[in-house]
Parts: C-alpha cells; structure tokens; sequence
C-alpha cells in the first residue's frame, strides 16, 4: 500500500466482531436514555430523525400531490414549469442546506425544508406522469356518466394514478432518508445524522457502524411499508 | 501580489542568512541541521481559520522554502478529518487542535496513535460569541439551558468552555447543550437559532459580529492569556524517519510564529490570509481578529492587544492542563503518568533547540526555561504551587 | 334496403364526415343513417374505416367534422347519461370491484339514491347479466366474458335510450362470445332498447342486428350499403346456421369484407 | 470602504439579483483559472466532481451489470441475496463516509467508493429485473433456434433488458449526483461540492447559490443524456 | 375418421398427458395422433383445454407428464432447429429489424455462413412472404400482418421439418388473415412443409387443414375426433365457401365447439 512512516497503522481500529456486538450492546441496552441533551440513545436518536422526515416528507407530498395533479392535467403548465423542475430536481441536499441555513432563520424548519426540498421531485414528477397517462377510457366513462369533478378526482383520477404516485413516494422517501443524514450533519442537535457525525468525530467507528446498520434497517423498514401500499394500491388491468 | 513577492524574496534572504549565521554560533551540534533534508515535498493540512496564520505565513513568506522545504498546503474541512487523513498517511504534518496530539496518543476514542505536538501555532485568537438576542444575559450564570458549538470534543475551545461554565456554576454536561460544527456552520446555526453562541475560533467571532447577529461575549484570552489553541503536529514514525526533515519544519514555523507575533505584520498576514487559497474570509473581519482592534457587536469598538498571540513553544504544563481536564470531564479514566506524557508528546525542548538554531528573532519571546510556565485560568493558577509539575 | 325506417326516427345521423388533420383525407364521409327506437343496428367494416369514431361521437366523446347527429329531436353536443357506452375492452375501473363499477354508474344517474338504494339497483343489473355470484370480485379476479358483462351491466343501469357498443366481443373466445351474444339478445328485447353496436364478426351481427350497415374501406369510407336481417327475431346462436336465408346473407357479407368494401371506396373516392 | 473595526455591516442576508450576477460573473470570468490547489476556479471543480463521478459510477457499473445479470437469472440467489441489498441500499452516502475513511485511508478513494456504493443499488437492482422480467416468448425463440449462450446473452437477454438497465443507470447516475456533492462538503480537496463548502466557509451565498444553479444544471444536463439514450435503447414491443 | 396416416408416420404422439402440479386435474390426458410428411394438422378447442402446452411439448420446450412424442424415430426431449415455432403474437424481437429478425436465425441454422450469404439468404426468405420493401423496419413500424410474416419467415428460414404455430393469426382482423392464410397455404405447399397449427377460428381450419383436430375442454381435455378436410386443396378463401362440402364441414365443428366440445369431456371424466 506503500503508506509512509507516519502511516500509523490502526488497523487494530477497525472493531472487531465482538467489540461491534459490545459496543451494539452498550447502545441498544437502554436504546432511549436521556442523560440530558448531550448524551441520548440511539433510539432517541432514531425517532428525532423519523420525525423530521416525517415533517418534512409529509409537507413534500402533501405540496407535492396537488402540485403534481395540477401539471398532469395541463400540458401548457407542465412544458412552462418543465425546466426549472429538472434543474431543481439533482441538487444535492447537502447543497441546499447552506442556503436554507442562510434563509430560513428557524432551528428545526432548514432540516426539514431540505428533506421537503429533496422528497418533493419524485412525488411530484410521478404524479403528474400517472396524471397525464390516466386511460382515456377510464375518463370517457366518467364523461358519459356526467360524473361531476370532484368525483371525478376522487374515484377515476387519483385512483389511476395511485401506483404511479406511490411509487414516486417510494422514490421520495429514500431520497429524503438518505438526505436526513446528510442535513443533521450540518444541523446537527439530534437525529441518527448527528450521531453518525458525533461517533465520528469520537472515531467510534463500532458505533458509526452499528448507527449505519440502523439506518439501513430503517430505510428497509419504510421502504417495505411502501412496498406493502404499493402492492395495496396496484391495481391489475 | 509583485510587491510581496519582491518583500518576501528580501526577508528570505534576511532568515536564510541569520540561519546559518545561529548554526555557525551554536558550535557542531546543529551543524547537520542545514544538511538536504530527506523529504522535500511535504503535504501539510490547515483548517481556515486565524490559527493556522504561522503556517499559511510559512508558505507565503518562504520560509519554508528557506529550509528546502516545498509544502503543499491542504485546506481541509474538519477536524475529523484532519484526524483521519493524518493518521491514513494522507498528509505529512497538519494543523492540528492543542488536546489532539494527547487524546490521539492516548487512544481516546481509539487505538492509540503516537502524534506529536511539534511546535504550538498560536496562543489566544478564540472567543465567546453570543446570539444577539442575548445581549441582556451576559451573566453566565444565566445560560442555563442554552445550546453553545464547539469545533470538536478534543479542542481548547470544549475544554475551555466547560472551565468556564463550571466556573459560573454551571454543569456543561447537563445544564447546557454542547454541539461539534464546524466553524462556518457556527455562524449560519446561530443567524438560524439553532445555537445560541459558541466557542469558536477567529474570525468566526469577528464574523458573526460583521454579520450583525452576534456579539463577543468574551476572548478567550480573558479566560487564560497566553492559552495555547492549535499545534502543529505530525506522528513519531514521520520524525524518527525523517529527523532533518521534522527539524526544518520546526524553525520554519519558529519562525512564522516569531514573524506572526509582531504587531506590524498582522495587516500583511490579514492580506494574505484573506485571499481565496487561505482563510476566504473579508480582511476587514480578519483585520480585527489579528489586531485586537475590534467592534464587539454591542456597539462598542474594544482593543486588546492579546486577543491573538503567536508562540511556538509547546510547553509541558500546557499539556498537563489538557490532560487534567480531560479527566476532569471524563474523557480520560485511566491513569496516566501525565508528565511523562506531556514530555512525549509536547516536544518542547527540541523547539528550544531548534530556536536556538535559528537565532534571535524580533517577535519571538524567549522560552521559559524547563517548559513549566505557571498560567492563571480563570483567577486559578496552574499548576497549582508545589504540584507534581514543579 | 335503407330508409324504411324514415318515420320512426329516434336518431338521425346526417351527411357526417371526420377529418382528423387539415390536409389529410378525411376518415370518412357523407355517413348519413338512421336508428329507430328498440331497434338494434350493427355495423361492419374493416379496420380504419371510422366505425369507433362514428360511434364516438354519437356518443359525444367525439366532434364531427361536419354533419349533425339528432337525437329525439336534439342535437347531440357532449357526453350524456341518455346515451350508455360499452366500450371496447370493457373499461372497468380496476379498482372497484364488480359492484362498485355498477354503482358507481348508479349513483351518477340518481344522485339523490341512498347507500342501500344505490347497492339495490346495481345488484338487480348485475343479477340480470348472471353475476350475482361475483359481486364483490375485482375486474383482474373475472374472465374476460365476466368482465364484459359488468360492462353491460354498468352501461344498462344508467337506463339509457340509446347503448352504443363498439366491439364489446372482439377479445373473447368463441364459446364465451356465444353464450353473451345470447344473453345480450335477451335484455335487449326484454327491455326494447335501442343498440348501435360495431363489430368485425359477420356471424355475430348476423345473430344480434336488425339491421346491418356495411362500411367501406378508409380513408375516405363510405357507407356502402345497410342490409335489413331477414332472419326471425327468435334465431338462436345453435341453430341459426339452419335458418333459411342465413348462408345467402352470410355469403353477402363475406363477400362484401372480402372484395366489394375495397371496391366501393375506389369507385366512390 | 471604512477601515475602522466598526465599519461592520454585511449585506444582510441574502443575496439581490445584482449582487448574484457580479459574484457569478467573477467565477465564470475564468472558470478554468488555477491559483494553486486551494484556489482553483468553478469549471475546474466542476470537472473534478464529473472525473469522480465517472470513475465511482463507471466501476457501479462495471460491477452491477453482470451482477444484475447473475442475480437476475438465478432466483436463488435473489433471495439470498435480496435482504442484504435492501438493508445495505438505503444507507447515506455521508454514513459510508467515516467507514470509507477509515478503511480505504485514502480521501480521494473514498470520494469514489461512496459515489460507487450509492450508485451500485439502482443499477444492480434495475439489471436483476429486468433479466427477470424477459418476455419467456423471446427466450423460447432463442431456444428453438438453438442459439449459443453467450449470443442468447448479448442478443436476447441484454437488449430485451436494456430498457429497464437504462432505467436504473439513470436512477444511479442521479443519486451519484447527488452523493459527490455530499461527500466533496465533507471531505474537500476538490470539485464542486468543495466549491460549495468553500463558499460556504466565507458565507457568500450569492457564490453558494451560483455553485447550487451550477449542480443543478451539471446534473440536469446528464439526466437529458441518459434520458436520450434511454430512449435510444427502448423498443416498442 | 383417424389413423389411415398410420403407414406414413412422421410425427408420432401418443398417450401424451400433462398435469402443471401434483394434485390438480390433468390439463389433457390421453392424447395420441399422428402427422404424415407433408401434412398441414390444425388443432381446434376451447380456451385452457391445453392446444398450447401441447405444442409447447412438440416444440421442445416443455415437458410432458407423460407419453412420448417421436419425430423421425427419434424422441423429442428439447428444442431443436428441426421444429420452426410462430409464436403466439409474433415473438419477434423488437430491437431488431425484420431482416435481423429473420437472420438472427439463419445464423443460428448455418453458423460458418459469411455475413452476406446470411444476408441474403434472409432476404430471401421474406420475399418469399412479400416483405421485400421492409426488410430494415422495426417489428413496431410494421403492421400486425407484416409482424406475424416476419415471423413465418423467420421460421421457415431454419427449413424445419415441422412446422408449429400457435394462434398465428389471432390479432390480426379478418382481411389481413385471410390474405396471410392465402400466403402460408400457398408457401407450405410449395416447400411441402409439414405443420402442426393452433386456432380458434373454423374458416382458417377448414382453410388450411388437411386434417382437424377437434379436442374437448379442459381440465382433463382429450381428443374428441379427428376430421379429414373434403375440400380440394386448390380451394381459395373468397370461393371456398361456394365449395361442396364446405357447410357441412363448418356445421360439423361449429356444433362440435358450440355442444360437444363440453359433452365429451363430460363423458370421458
Ligand atoms: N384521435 C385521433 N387522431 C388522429 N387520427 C385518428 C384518431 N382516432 C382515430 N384516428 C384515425 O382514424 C381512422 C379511423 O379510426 P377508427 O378508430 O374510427 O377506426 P375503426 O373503424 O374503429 O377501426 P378498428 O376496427 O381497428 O377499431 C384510423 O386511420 C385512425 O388512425
Ligand atoms: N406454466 C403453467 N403453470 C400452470 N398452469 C399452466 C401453465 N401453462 C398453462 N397452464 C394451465 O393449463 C391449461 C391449458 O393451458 P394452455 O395454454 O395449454 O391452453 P390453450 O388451449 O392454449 O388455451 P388458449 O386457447 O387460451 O391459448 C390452462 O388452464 C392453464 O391455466
Ligand atoms: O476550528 N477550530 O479551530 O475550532
Ligand atoms: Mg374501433
Ligand atoms: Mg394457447
């Protein structure tokens, strides 16, 4: 590897199988301590995070939905507000937090505002697709039985659309559960994020471990939850 | 940028003289100190902040270069990362915290890794910034349940900070919340409310003040003069294999810090240490931070020659404050020989020896002698007479 | 054959034509017919030709090109409940089930129903096309015949005067084909409803019209001739093929698809 | 300008459209200029961050397209395999960030190994599918006409696959875009996202929001690419 | 009327039965039939009494329960360039062109073939089904005719001994399919191909078939009868309905489909 003399090995560092299960130990024991603000448990930690997403994912979808039927159902707004969605679209959450920082003077609103930020394209991309790409045929039904709008919303429109949108939510929570890492690194306070950072900087790399393998657990979690609604709302034709 | 060359070029020749002139003086012992050294190209982290002014002035004066030394400087984003890519062999030498040479040789947190404080960078330059918003609660007695950033759990600015709370009755593990962000993310977390000060180096002070949202609170230099804030370091593998090499590094900051410490080059060193490759930061705010010379946010403009000082000395009973409040706060439990440590791992008497090589230098204070100054934190005198230093 | 049927005129299709682009030819023109009440026409014609959107715009899904479609005396303008549509490929909603489609007609036609009302009626249309055994079964959980018959069942509950069908056997199998033809033959007359329906099958249109209008080919269709059935309205699917006069008009048909529908249009366009 | 310590007085807050079109014009004045590696201009850092990205996400490729294919035709090992990949999916670029460190001890490496790792999931993910999923009509035509395996892989499964790879890549790419700004934010040196920090670090959001617009696009530009050969690759069936 | 072939045996099916899980009822049981060289067989029944797994077996690509089939003396155990499938909805492969399409398999039958014998030989072959001008489109730029010859020319450039189709002829509407079955009929007999063919529609059996399968309905489906087509084999589709014989022959399977079919099954099970 040719490392020079400063090199200083620590592969010793990296823990072992038993000091990850110790230290997993020490953490998961008692998963929800709260020795004052400075030393919570990690699934305190966990919920801090969960909750933030679910603020600002929620507030993403429920911008994102309208917003999305809005533009499927007009090709004119969609070709008008087309460009700036695809240049928002692949900032970075990282990248968006220095500016909400900046701009938004409250604590808890720029984590959120970059996981609504970061979840809201998917979700709004997909349904405006599934808008757009409802079958004809589903709408001349509606037509000939004179269903009035707002039925026609609720029974033919969302319904079509529903394994389209969802899939764009699906899409939208792993982006913003990958992007909450990132904001409470910067944020900072709580959350699995700040955890990560805090055992990082203590180079506890058995509890940035055992921190990454919650994550992951997490994510996998939600994400089957999603699958399970998706299936749900899947219709077969 | 021609006219600081052409100076620069000057004062090289200046140094590059009176150094061999001090080798010629000291008799044979050093003579080998002004022999090729064994690695020329060095990679050498710095964080942007006002601390790491003697090694930015080390590459922009050339005094690097006058020990035949070609140093690239890394800027690099924090220091866990400083931590990581200098023990990953990423760099040859770097910037770092005063405790970090102590908690990396320790292991806290880790194996243990010998890092070695080569020479201090700077003495004082950090401050208590306070939201604005606190301008009425300057009595920290009253902060109670705030949330303060420090730069990282092994700094000064922790150690320092929770001295300071305790001192005010305060349990900083408890009554308050301490947060690690880095220093950029200070000033935007406390316009955004997120924290309500920090301690934090310059010019992050001076910068929440320019930004109107924050005022100085206190220096730090009020808490202890003459603290130490950040070394710089390398690992003892790095000095037992290039021994010249690890020598040349030490005269040339020497001499930056010696150069740093006088008062008429503080606006030269405020230039250079703006520009885009250093600290990116306006001069004006730099300015203040190095000269003492500042507004302090509540509307008056204060003056304290001391706000940042530069002495290369790494002196033991520096190290042994560390290591004391380090145990103070339970990061260390173990029991340790700290003097012993403290001679490991703070290298002070070969920056004596180094200096003595170099010769005399307007700015540079002479050492004290056995490297046990006696300091005053906080009204409480260190180490306390009769202790185990003396 | 045409026109006899002048003085019952419940709908009144006249001189229409669809141009789908300027510039290109038209799908179809000079399409003028008539439909009586409880009458049940069929249309035939090959691929193209412009049947679906005939239909279409009887259905007022559609806007002529020109020419006018007068039903009862009025004009039709858009969609309406007087005007039930099978459509091709069933169109249920997949996320209804059974029931639900039918409600779903139901409540469009009597807002004013009640819950239980609503489930009533939609039940009893569903009984009638023999599936009230699978109420509560989702469109992918039917057979294709099954599927289609909700589709029936749907386009009845609204009461409309006039069902429009386009195709509504094309993607069934023989034997399925059969048995709903049959059934179909049975509400119709029992109700006296008026039926427009296309299809590409000369047997079926054989068994269900009264009458049968033969379209040329697209672009530029024509209709080319409207035959009357002259076989009994008691024919049945088994044993028709036995009936008198079924093969004379079965071979009039076949050769009209296989060689004069080409024919017509050149000499016509 | 004032020189005393009170002549203290930053535009408050955010940036007006002036003050972002002169920040903008003295970047994109040189964007290529090069003042010594803590001072290089925009375009470069750019280029930086897309040589990374290549290289993180080429290998991703590299490595999940035959793996794709392996995990696509074997449904064994899908299932052995599946739980770990949905654990291991929805980790953080900047949670692999510490653990890269650590291990790889290289920061240049471990910019790559976390845009590889982010961008291995979709395209692997993508590839097992869509083996999966070939129409068993195409396969049977392979079989009759007795074809070799390795034209039944490159004639058959890959282009009946191709689609759905495209998909993926697209997906990947994308969440590589998104990752190298995460991860330059935090380990620095160069490209884009170091940009970002750097700017960050002086609080100058006028160049902080250039450099944002900047991402935006950059990442824009490569989905159009994707999308184009996307379209390129799908068949009509 | 079977088994007077049983001197020219080609393709020997017997007791063939299959059973897609343990514990269900048999799809088909007991089936054994013959093919002659040269001989055009189709396979007429309803939806799900097993036409395609059979053919699937005689293709090679799925296995039987039970019996065994013997092409030539040999056994069938997988699929061989010997037995040319068209598939079910084409199964073209949609990212070539039809040219590729059909040299994908050319190459496969004369791999040391140079790249232009290929090609030639390719084009050739969809000549011969009138595609000359379309050699470089997309399966989506052709018609569903045009796809469904690509397909029989794919097939046929392999120069099998038998051929298989299966529904060939399902999706395309009724002027396309008569003009195709023209094509095939006329292609088949002049290459003497043997095929073996699966349909739901009565004309294109009578059409084509030397002889007619007829099987009753699934699950446990068997074969009801075997029917020798009368019709002289220079029959076209516009006339042979004019053809003696021919009514018959279509009340016979009609019946069959409509009664029998099921009845049989019933009796047999
Ligand atoms: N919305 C449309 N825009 C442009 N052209 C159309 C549209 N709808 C139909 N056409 C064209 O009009 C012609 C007639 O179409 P139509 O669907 O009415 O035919 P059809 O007789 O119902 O055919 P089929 O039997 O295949 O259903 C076709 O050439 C078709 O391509
Ligand atoms: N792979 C399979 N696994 C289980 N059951 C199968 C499978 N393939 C077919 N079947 C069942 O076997 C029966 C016969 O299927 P097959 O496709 O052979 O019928 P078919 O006569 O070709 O019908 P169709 O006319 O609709 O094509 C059906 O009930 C079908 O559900
Ligand atoms: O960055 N600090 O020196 O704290
Ligand atoms: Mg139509
Ligand atoms: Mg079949």
């Amino acid at each position: 590897m040719g490392h020079g003399p400063n090199a200083a090995s620590h592969s010793e560092g990296f823990p072992t199988p038993k000091q990850f299960l110790d230290a997993a130990w020490i953490q998961l024991r008692e998963p929800f301590h709260d020795r004052g603000p400075n030393d919570r448990g990690i699934g305190w930690q966990l919920g801090a995070s969960l909750l933030r997403v679910a603020l600002g994912y929620g507030l993403a979808v429920l911008v994102a939905v309208p917003g999305g039927f809005i533009i499927g159902l007009s090709p004119l707004i969609r070709r008008a507000l087309d460009p700036f969605i695809q240049i928002l679209r692949p900032i970075s959450p990282l990248a968006w937090m220095p500016i909400a920082l900046y701009t938004i003077r409250n604590a808890e609103e720029c984590g959120i505002f970059v996981i609504f930020i970061c979840s809201l394209w998917p979700v709004l991309i997909n349904t405006a697709f599934g808008v757009a790409a409802v079958r004809r045929d589903w709408l001349n039904v509606a037509k000939t039985l004179e269903v009035v709008w707002w039925r026609q919303i609720f029974l033919v429109l969302l319904p079509a659309a529903a394994p389209t949108i969802i899939t764009g939510m699906r899409v939208g929570l792993g982006i913003a559960w990958l992007a909450i890492v990132a904001a409470e690194m910067l944020v900072g306070g709580s959350g699995i994020g700040y955890f990560v950072w805090n055992q990082w900087n203590n180079l506890s790399i058995a509890n940035v471990l055992l921190a990454v393998l919650m994550i992951g657990i997490t994510g996998m979690v939600l994400d089957l939850l999603f699958g399970f609604i998706q299936r749900r709302l899947t219709y077969v034709e | 940028s021609c006219g600081i060359m052409h100076f620069s070029s000057g004062l090289g020749r200046r140094g590059f003289l009176g150094g061999l002139a001090a080798a010629g003086i000291s008799g044979t012992a050093h003579a080998n100190s002004v022999v090729p050294v064994e690695k020329a190209e060095l990679k050498v982290g710095f964080v942007p902040i006002s601390c790491a002014a003697p090694l930015i002035m080390a590459v922009a004066k050339g005094f690097f270069q006058e020990e035949g030394l070609n140093v690239h400087l890394q800027k690099i984003a924090g220091w866990a990362l400083v931590r990581d890519r200098l023990l990953n062999g990423e760099l040859d030498a770097s910037q770092l915290l005063a405790p970090m040479p102590i908690s990396l040789s320790l292991g806290l947190g880790s194996a243990a890794q010998p890092v070695r404080a080569i020479t201090m960078q700077n003495i004082n330059g950090q401050a208590i910034t306070l939201a604005l918003k606190h301008h009425n609660r300057r009595d920290p007695r009253d902060w109670k349940g705030m949330t303060f950033a420090i730069p990282f759990e092994y700094s000064m600015h922790n150690l320092l900070l929770r001295d300071y709370l305790a001192h005010y009755g305060l349990d900083p593990d408890h009554d308050v919340t301490l947060r690690i962000t880095s220093p950029p993310d200070m000033v935007a977390n406390l316009r955004a409310g997120n924290i309500d000060g920090f301690l934090g180096p310059d010019p992050f002070n001076q910068r929440a003040v320019y930004e109107q949202i924050g005022f100085i609170q206190t220096l730090t230099a009020q808490i202890w003069d003459g603290h130490p804030c950040c070394a710089f370091g390398m690992t003892q593998p790095f000095i037992d294999a290039y021994p010249n090499t690890y020598s040349a590094l030490q005269r040339a900051m020497i001499r930056a810090a010696a150069w740093m410490n006088a008062p008429e080059n503080r606006l030269e060193a405020a230039r250079i240490m703006a520009q885009p490759a250093y600290l990116n930061q306006p001069e004006i705010v730099i300015r203040q931070s190095l000269t003492g010379h500042y507004a302090d946010g509540l509307g008056v403009v204060q003056d304290n020659p001391h706000r940042a000082g530069y002495s290369p000395y790494p002196y033991y009973s520096m190290a042994m404050w560390i290591e004391s409040q380090l145990r103070r706060w339970g990061y260390l439990q173990r029991p340790t020989d700290a003097l012993k440590l403290a001679r490991e791992i703070y290298l002070f008497d070969d920056v004596v020896q180094q200096a003595r090589v170099v010769g005399p230098l307007s700015g540079l204070q002479d050492p004290v002698a056995g490297g046990f100054p006696e300091f005053s934190v906080l009204g409480q005198t260190f180490p306390r007479a009769g202790g185990q230093a003396l | 054959m045409s026109n006899e049927h002048a003085v019952t005129r419940f709908i009144e299709v006249s001189q229409l034509m669809k141009r789908y682009k300027p510039g290109i030819p038209a799908v179809f023109a000079d399409v003028s017919f008539t439909i009586a009440q409880g009458e049940f026409v069929c249309v035939i014609g090959h691929s193209g030709c412009g049947k679906s959107s005939i239909l279409n715009i009887l259905a007022g899904l559609e806007k002529a090109s020109s020419g006018v479609v007068i039903m009862n005396g009025h004009e039709i303008t858009g969609p309406s409940l007087e005007r039930g549509v099978v459509f091709q490929g069933h169109a249920l909603l997949p996320w209804f089930t059974a029931l639900q489609n039918v409600e779903f007609a139901v409540r469009s036609r009597h807002p004013k129903y009640s819950r239980a009302k609503i489930k009533e009626e939609a039940e009893q249309y569903l009984n009638m096309v023999g599936l009230g055994a699978a109420l509560h079964k989702k469109p992918s959980e039917l057979s294709g015949g099954m599927r289609q018959r909700v589709g029936i069942a749907r386009a009845f509950s609204v009461e409309p005067s006039l069902l429009l069908m386009d195709e509504p056997f094309g993607a069934l199998d023989a034997l399925t084909r059969g048995l709903i033809q049959e059934e179909l033959l049975g509400v119709c007359a029992r109700t006296h409803q008026t039926v427009f329906m296309i299809t590409h099958d000369v047997d079926e249109a054989i068994f269900l019209a009264d009458r049968i209008v033969l379209m040329s080919n697209g672009p530029g269709a024509r209709i080319a001739e409207i035959v009357k059935n002259p076989l009994p309205r008691s024919r049945t699917r088994e044993t028709m093929h036995h009936e008198e006069g079924f093969y004379d008009l079965r071979n009039h048909l076949v050769d009209f698809l296989v060689r004069r529908s080409a024919l017509v249009t050149k000499s016509v366009a």
